[in-house]
């Protein structure tokens, strides 16, 4: 199991906070393709964390079982 | 890694910062303390004006980053203590949804420290905050100019 | 030039600081806000551990000072309010004793601000003080090294 | 009359916090020496205010009706 997560502005978008997908050992790159193209996002609008970590390039990383994905707007703390 | 209370569901009361002051005045080689508030401001934008900020973060992760903040900070500055919290949920124009405050013996280093932990919480924590105008309309608060 | 409150008689309570934190709740241009507080040490001098300092102040002539700060202060800093206040009488170790609050739209430039205050108060600004060991003696505080 | 304040450490030597002295269209460098004179103070251990000011110079000042001077030993706020 995968789990996805949204926030901020991409939640409001997508209509989804969270959702679940079957594992399969796909690179984390192809996942974020997919869901761009499920969802209609814009790809300058948001970063991606695997397992709470920030991801500088997806392409080098192939998904584990459990991993947990979030997408990420720009920050707005303070 | 330890993981420190940071959220705080509603905006922080002024009460609730004097007692953390309190709090620290059974240390007595804490000499001065430091403190940034971040206060949510009425802004206009496009002749429309802020009424609350709704806050949301990515708990986890956010709470892995200030960890890591901490420790780092820690490490740069000559601290005593330090405090990081953050609001979740809406908060009002003239509400508090942001504390820092560090304490050392001696002054020197605190004034950075604070400067530090407010602009890499900004920068580097997953928090999103949701602007709602008076007009109950919307926009997405961002840091990235 | 106006003279505003700075002199506190006693130690500077952590209600007095969250009342004055509350009263900028109702300015919605403020962002963040800037606290310093100073707190009476139990330094060890020679074998000896301060228990208090005792604070006096020429106050006509620190109250001038303090004005001619303030003002130099808000053409140096872009700030929205600025509080000074400074205890006098028997302040004990653990307790706060000067307290300097600066608010701005902006957090830009409020660190500065604050610690500049502090440091030229310290230098500037006619304040004595006693330092009462535990055994009844005491000797006389200097800023200056 | 010419009014005189002390401070902190110098207040507890001088063991007097004010004094009066008629008015003399003194030098105030000649007024400071003479206090230094009576109470024996050390000239490295205070500056001298006139009228809320520091001077710089005493030399140079000749006092006034009604000025106020004060002996200030080193500061020590925050």
């Amino acid at each position: 199991m995968i789990t996805i997560k949204y926030f901020g502005m991409l939640a409001e978008h997508t209509k989804c906070t969270e959702e679940q997908m079957d594992f399969k050992a796909l690179k984390l790159s192809e996942l974020v393709q997919d869901l761009k193209v499920k969802y209609q996002l814009n790809p300058a609008s948001f970063h991606v964390a695997l397992n709470h970590k920030l991801v500088q390039d997806s392409e080098d990383v192939t998904l584990q079982f459990q991993d947990e994905i979030a997408l990420l707007p720009p920050f707005a703390g303070g | 890694m330890k993981k420190k209370t940071v959220f705080i569901e509603g905006p922080i009361s002024p009460s609730f910062i004097s007692d953390s002051i309190a709090k620290h005045q059974s240390k007595h080689s804490i000499g001065g303390h430091n403190i940034f508030l971040g206060q949510v401001r009425a802004d206009e934008i496009e002749g429309k004006t802020v009424a609350a900020i709704d806050f949301t973060a990515y708990e986890d992760m956010a709470l892995e980053q200030i960890a890591e903040i901490r420790e780092k900070a820690f490490k740069t500055f000559d601290l005593t203590c330090m405090h990081i919290y953050h609001s979740l949920g809406k908060i009002k124009a003239g509400e508090l949804c942001f504390f820092v405050f560090v304490s050392a013996k001696h002054s020197k280093d605190i004034y950075a420290a604070t400067e530090y932990l407010v602009n890499i919480v900004k920068k580097k924590v997953p928090i999103f905050g949701k602007e709602i105008f008076e007009d109950d309309t919307h926009q997405w608060k961002t840091n990235i100019k």
